[in-house]
């Protein structure tokens, strides 16, 4: 300790509670926009393709990182919402470390046609299972009750 | 909704939207309410800042170096960077350094009944060396840089050592004594 | 480039999972303050440039930059913040030193994330609010809705919350990463059980180490699965910790009294943000370290390096940078580590501090760790755990979950 | 020390609140600045990113999330911040990769989406205060302005009318402004002063809107820019300087971090006389009296000197010494980090002539860009030369 006196009470040290709460209202963008919208209506997804690397971006974008250019209106393709499960762990915590009630099946889904993946949760009572490899297809909300998030997909499920 | 060129360089684009376009849902968003909270440990000084307020004491600490008496206490002397030396007890009156009247609420809504704040520098630190606080028992139009002011503490059951166990500083009327 | 930097001054506080009797300010300046006499400099005179490396929402301020500089000495002098590890901190202050406007320049770094008590729904708030986010569970928070007044009041924070509205912790990213590594090389969760077993043995000779333990790769095995493959031994814990470094040009750094430790290579790296368009693998660190063993010469690092602090949050994450590092082949840094090849006694000791597994997860401090390690090995101070023969060594920092970005350090005597 | 110029700019709108996310928004900016001088993604060496809290865009190390739109993938990527002062430090840190040799060729993105915090940024900034002896307060940012302003006035006995001025001028002076949210034409000191009054002394006209945003500035080593372009201009001194965390500890009616940022940058540049070696500034002005403290900061003229030259039209950008040509943060809008585009974009664009409606007349060789941050406490400045 670098100071003149230190604290030799146990009880002295004091904590002063506070936070950094605020609500976020994230504007889905002009790609996630038309993404989301898409979505409310239909029971797929879209894709954008650069046109000079022919990447297909899942989840979509308006540019293409690598080649930085703007990607146009005419490359967006219609995709369905299904994909091949590339990577899962069984999630047991919750942020606070404690204990979820069920544990959850997070993946990393490769949507078909594209080069991109998406983060789902498989629905499954049978933990000991290997999702690696599986076809899973979206499952989403009620057409009247989405919103266009990504709350719209309910789970992921196993296409027999 | 692209904004045309007027001059060259060609300017980048951008889309607005207004309230309205979120309240009509024209645009898709998501909603997110983080968990972020925090106890911060105080260390030395600020603890016993705190536990001094609680009992309706203001407690400053001295730099022999510099011959400041600083005002939030800390554990070191930013100018002369070395440990501060001494606790050292002041009044717990003061002058306005600044001030402001606020028709704002924290979270900018608008009030009818203005927020006096300021700037206090307290009687027995460095010139200048003071805290922000509330003033109260006076009128807007009143309050004026350069008034001496007293502090009001909360009864002493009701302090939890805070800085709002002082209610806030009332002016000293000429004459009374300090 | 005709300049030189070295490493001047080292300082640090002590390490612990919390930190009750000091406030950040005064952690900060008691690793700031050793440093400075580390070196023999006043920093309110000699000091040309501060650079403090945090995040605000591991600190709990909207803009920690504020609360800064009257602690590491920097009050009316240059003083920025960099968002990121403590090893961008030294690469920022090894150009600003190469500009030839600054002749000695402090970095300071900490993790005070005792203070954070929501510090899993922090790490949380950096996945992608579009795509990400949203999967770890409820947008809600419990407690504040309808109360437009919350985000001034102070209440004691909520743990042990009802289940069903819980979020998923975010290190669920590392389960998947860790799982694609294994299947890739081959390697088996014992040869990653190995890595903790080995640093948190390292630990016990480490003194300001605060998670050493004598564990075998049983205890490791046994410990529960939180995020399968990823198990609890597996994951480093969290702890508070300060350091500082301070860096100077060669003309300065002999008019002290101190052994420089030259900064000899540098560079950093950052694969894109979206999980979608990433590898899996640590390109990042390929890529980093490119840049700094061009920047030092070195040709073949395998052979010229002969110590190396590597990010090791996640058991496989050592061995998975030591592979992106070209320390090891593609697949073939478990075999080191059972050889004993990576061991304090080896050819390539890695991790002689104990690394984040042994001293804990110290946040944007890391790489400030890693560095401290190396200039203390360097140096020959570092006493029980000294390695004999050292000239060059590597420190390698990641930002942590859901980043993909890291910075490599090279450091020779 | 290597010469470092800079070769293109970018900017997107202004807005309150932009359909775009952080990433579009950056990607938007950067397209527009590699267009400016024809470089790609593969001719740059290292990205730097400027952007203020977190708690705007509610995306914790924001940094790293942003970077794909910042032309950041596979890329050395690094982000600066020290709150308000970012716009102008996010420049100095490309700076500095660059003088030192490590890179040739550096973009600078800021960005900024302040309408992610909902339902007003403000409440972002209350948490930018003392956990201890400011936030129980309950304290509002405007609060600190108010505070400060009160201190300037009353130290110089300036009068209100005099530092409406400012916002009548600026405000002004966006009408040029493609990117512009708050240019007004008609706007007089009157409409200023009679504007409601938020927390005395500080009225709604005399403050700049939250707006999101983004700019991009490309910098580059001697070589670089002669080959990729024809008109470089230099950076030729750049300052930076902290005051102390405790604010009620200072005497705020002068900015003395930003002066001492100033002679910072002065000294680097060779400027001896300030007033007479610069021909316009583009100090910080998120609120209108801001602008005169930094002026004064800026050593551009006396303490308590500045509303004087506002009143006698010195400022205007037709006069001896513009202030603000690009129409500032009152007028164009006030994305933190983003105000890059009117401090230092708005300084290569007048400098080379690209300005269009805003060009001051009189052929500038010199400008200084500043901006200020933190809680009332960070200065960071950069002064720009034409050949």
């Amino acid at each position: 300790m670098t100071f003149f006196e230190k604290q030799t009470d146990p009880t002295t040290p004091m904590h002063w509670y506070g936070n950094m709460q605020a609500d976020y209202l994230y504007l889905s963008g002009v790609a996630g926009d038309k993404f989301f919208k898409h979505i409310i209506k239909n029971d797929t997804f879209l894709a954008t393709k650069c046109p000079k690397c022919n990447k297909t971006f899942f989840p979509p974008r308006i540019y293409c990182e690598d080649c930085f250019l703007e990607i146009p209106h005419s490359d967006w393709i219609e995709i369905p919402a299904k994909g091949k499960v590339e990577l899962f762990t069984i999630a047991t915590v919750d942020t606070y470390g404690i204990k979820l009630e069920k544990p959850k099946v997070v993946c990393m889904i490769n949507i078909d046609e594209t080069d991109g993946t998406l983060l789902g949760i498989i629905k499954t009572d049978d933990l000991e299972e290997e999702f690696r490899g599986i076809h899973v297809e979206a499952v989403f909300k009620s057409k009247n009750k989405r919103e266009g998030t990504l709350k719209d997909i309910l789970y992921f499920k196993k296409i027999e | 909704m692209l904004k045309e060129t007027q001059s060259y360089p060609k300017y980048a684009p951008g889309t607005y939207v207004s309230n309205k376009d979120i309240i009509n849902k024209n645009i898709t968003y998501t909603w997110w309410e983080p968990e972020v909270q925090y106890s911060w440990s105080l260390g030395p000084a600020y603890s016993r800042f705190l536990q001094e307020l609680k009992e309706g004491r203001i407690i400053g600490r001295t730099c022999k170096k510099c011959n400041r008496v600083l005002i939030p206490p800390r554990m070191f002397c930013e100018y002369c960077y070395r440990p501060t030396d001494d606790w050292i007890y002041l009044k717990d009156t003061g002058t306005i350094e600044t001030y402001s009247i606020s028709y704002l609420d924290p979270n900018a809504q608008r009030i009818k009944d203005p927020i006096l704040i300021g700037v206090i520098s307290i009687d027995g630190a460095s010139p200048q060396h003071g805290i922000m606080h509330y003033f109260g028992e006076m009128k807007p139009n009143e309050i004026f840089i350069g008034m001496k002011v007293k502090a009001i503490w909360k009864p002493k059951k009701e302090r939890t050592g805070s800085i709002t166990d002082i209610k806030y500083f009332i002016p000293i009327k000429g004459g009374e004594k300090i | 480039m005709t300049r030189k930097v070295a490493i001047v001054g080292i300082g640090h506080t002590n390490f612990n999972s919390i930190t009750p009797d000091v406030s950040w300010k005064e952690f900060m300046f008691e690793a700031c303050q050793r440093a400075y006499m580390d070196a023999g400099i006043n920093p309110r005179m000699d000091v040309d440039s501060f650079i403090t490396c945090a995040e605000d929402f591991y600190e709990g301020f909207s803009i920690f930059d504020e609360f800064v500089p009257d602690q590491i000495g920097a009050t009316l002098r240059p003083c920025c913040t960099v968002c990121g590890d403590g090893l961008y901190g030294i690469g920022n202050a090894y150009m600003q030193i190469m500009t030839g406007q600054f002749d000695i320049v402090a970095v300071e770094a900490h993790s005070k994330i005792s203070d954070a008590v929501t510090s899993g729904d922090i790490i949380l708030h950096a996945y992608d609010p579009l795509f990400e986010k949203p999967i770890s569970g409820p947008v809600e928070r419990q407690k504040y809705i309808g109360n437009p007044s919350y985000a001034i009041e102070s209440p004691k924070p909520l743990v042990g919350k009802t289940n069903e509205k819980s979020r998923i912790h975010p290190y669920f990213l590392a389960g998947l990463e860790m799982q694609y590594y294994l299947t890739k090389t081959g390697t088996t969760e014992e040869q990653c059980a190995m890595t903790v077993v080995k640093n948190k043995k390292n630990a016990f000779k480490n003194p300001y180490a605060k998670y050493e333990a004598n564990v075998s790769i049983d205890d490791v095995m046994g410990s529960e699965y939180l995020f399968k493959p990823l198990k609890k031994l597996d994951i480093s814990p969290n702890v508070d910790g300060a350091v500082a470094l301070v860096l100077a040009s060669d003309e300065v750094a002999k008019k002290l009294d101190v052994e420089p430790i030259w900064l000899k290579g540098f560079g950093w790296s950052s694969e894109s943000p979206w999980l979608s368009s990433r590898s899996m693998d640590a390109d990042y660190a390929t890529m980093a370290s490119n840049m700094a063993y061009k920047m030092a010469n070195i040709e073949n690092p395998k052979k010229e390096i002969d110590i190396a602090e590597i990010d090791d949050r996640f058991s496989y994450k050592e061995l998975q940078h030591l592979e992106a590092l070209g320390l090891a082949k593609e697949g073939e840094a478990a075999k080191l580590l059972e050889n004993g090849s990576l061991d304090l006694k080896g050819s390539l000791p890695i991790n002689s501090s104990g690394g984040s597994l042994g001293i804990g997860n110290c946040f944007e401090a890391t790489g400030l760790q890693k560095a401290l390690e190396i200039v203390t090995q360097l140096r020959g101070h570092a006493g029980k755990r000294q390695v004999s023969d050292v000239e060059i060594g590597i420190a390698q920092s990641w930002r942590g979950i859901p980043t993909k970005s890291g910075a490599v350090a090279i450091f020779g005597r | 020390m290597r010469k470092v110029a800079v070769i293109g700019a970018g900017m997107t709108l202004f807005r309150r609140r932009l359909l775009e996310t952080g990433k579009e928004l950056s990607f938007l900016a950067t397209k527009m600045a590699m267009e400016d001088c024809e470089i790609e993604k593969k001719d740059i060496d290292m990205v730097v990113m400027g952007s203020a809290p977190d708690a705007f865009d509610g995306i914790h190390m924001k940094g790293e999330n942003l970077l794909d739109g910042a032309a950041a993938t596979n890329k050395p990527y690094v982000r600066v911040f020290n709150g308000g002062g970012t716009g102008v430090f996010a420049p100095i840190a490309g700076w500095w990769h660059v003088a030192s040799g490590v890179a040739d060729i550096v973009l600078v993105v800021c960005e900024e989406k302040m309408s992610s915090c909902y339902p007003h940024p403000q409440t972002a900034f209350q948490h930018i205060w003392d956990p201890v002896v400011d936030r129980p307060l309950h304290p509002n940012l405007v609060w600190l302005f108010a505070m400060e302003m009160n201190r300037y006035m009353t130290v110089h006995n300036i009068k209100k009318e005099d530092i409406a001025r400012v916002a009548v001028k600026n405000k002004r002076n966006a009408v040029g402004h493609p990117c512009a949210q708050l240019a007004d034409e008609k706007i007089t000191v009157d409409d200023v002063l009679n504007s409601e009054i938020m927390a005395w002394p500080v009225q709604r006209l005399d403050i700049s809107p939250p707006s999101d945003g983004a700019s991009a500035l490309i910098i580059c080593s001697e070589e670089k820019a002669k080959q990729f372009s024809q008109d470089p201009i230099w950076i030729d001194g750049v300052g930076w300087n902290i005051d102390s965390t405790m604010w009620t500890n200072r005497d705020l009616y002068f900015p003395r971090y930003v002066a001492n940022a100033a002679k910072m940058a002065y000294k680097m540049s060779r400027i001896q006389d300030p007033r007479k070696e610069i021909d316009f500034a583009e100090p910080y002005d998120p609120f209108d009296y801001k602008e005169l403290h930094h002026m004064e900061g800026l050593l551009l003229c006396d303490k308590g000197e500045a509303p004087i030259l506002t009143r006698e039209g010195v400022t205007q950008r037709d006069g001896d010494l513009p202030i603000c040509p690009s129409g500032g943060l009152l007028g164009v809008g006030n994305p933190i980090a983003a105000t890059m585009g009117q401090k230092v974009c708005e300084l290569y664009w007048q400098l080379s002539g690209k300005a269009g409606k805003r060009q001051i007349p009189t052929d500038p060789q010199v400008g200084v860009g500043q901006a200020w941050g933190d809680i009332m406490q960070m200065g960071t400045v950069i002064v720009l030369r034409r050949g």
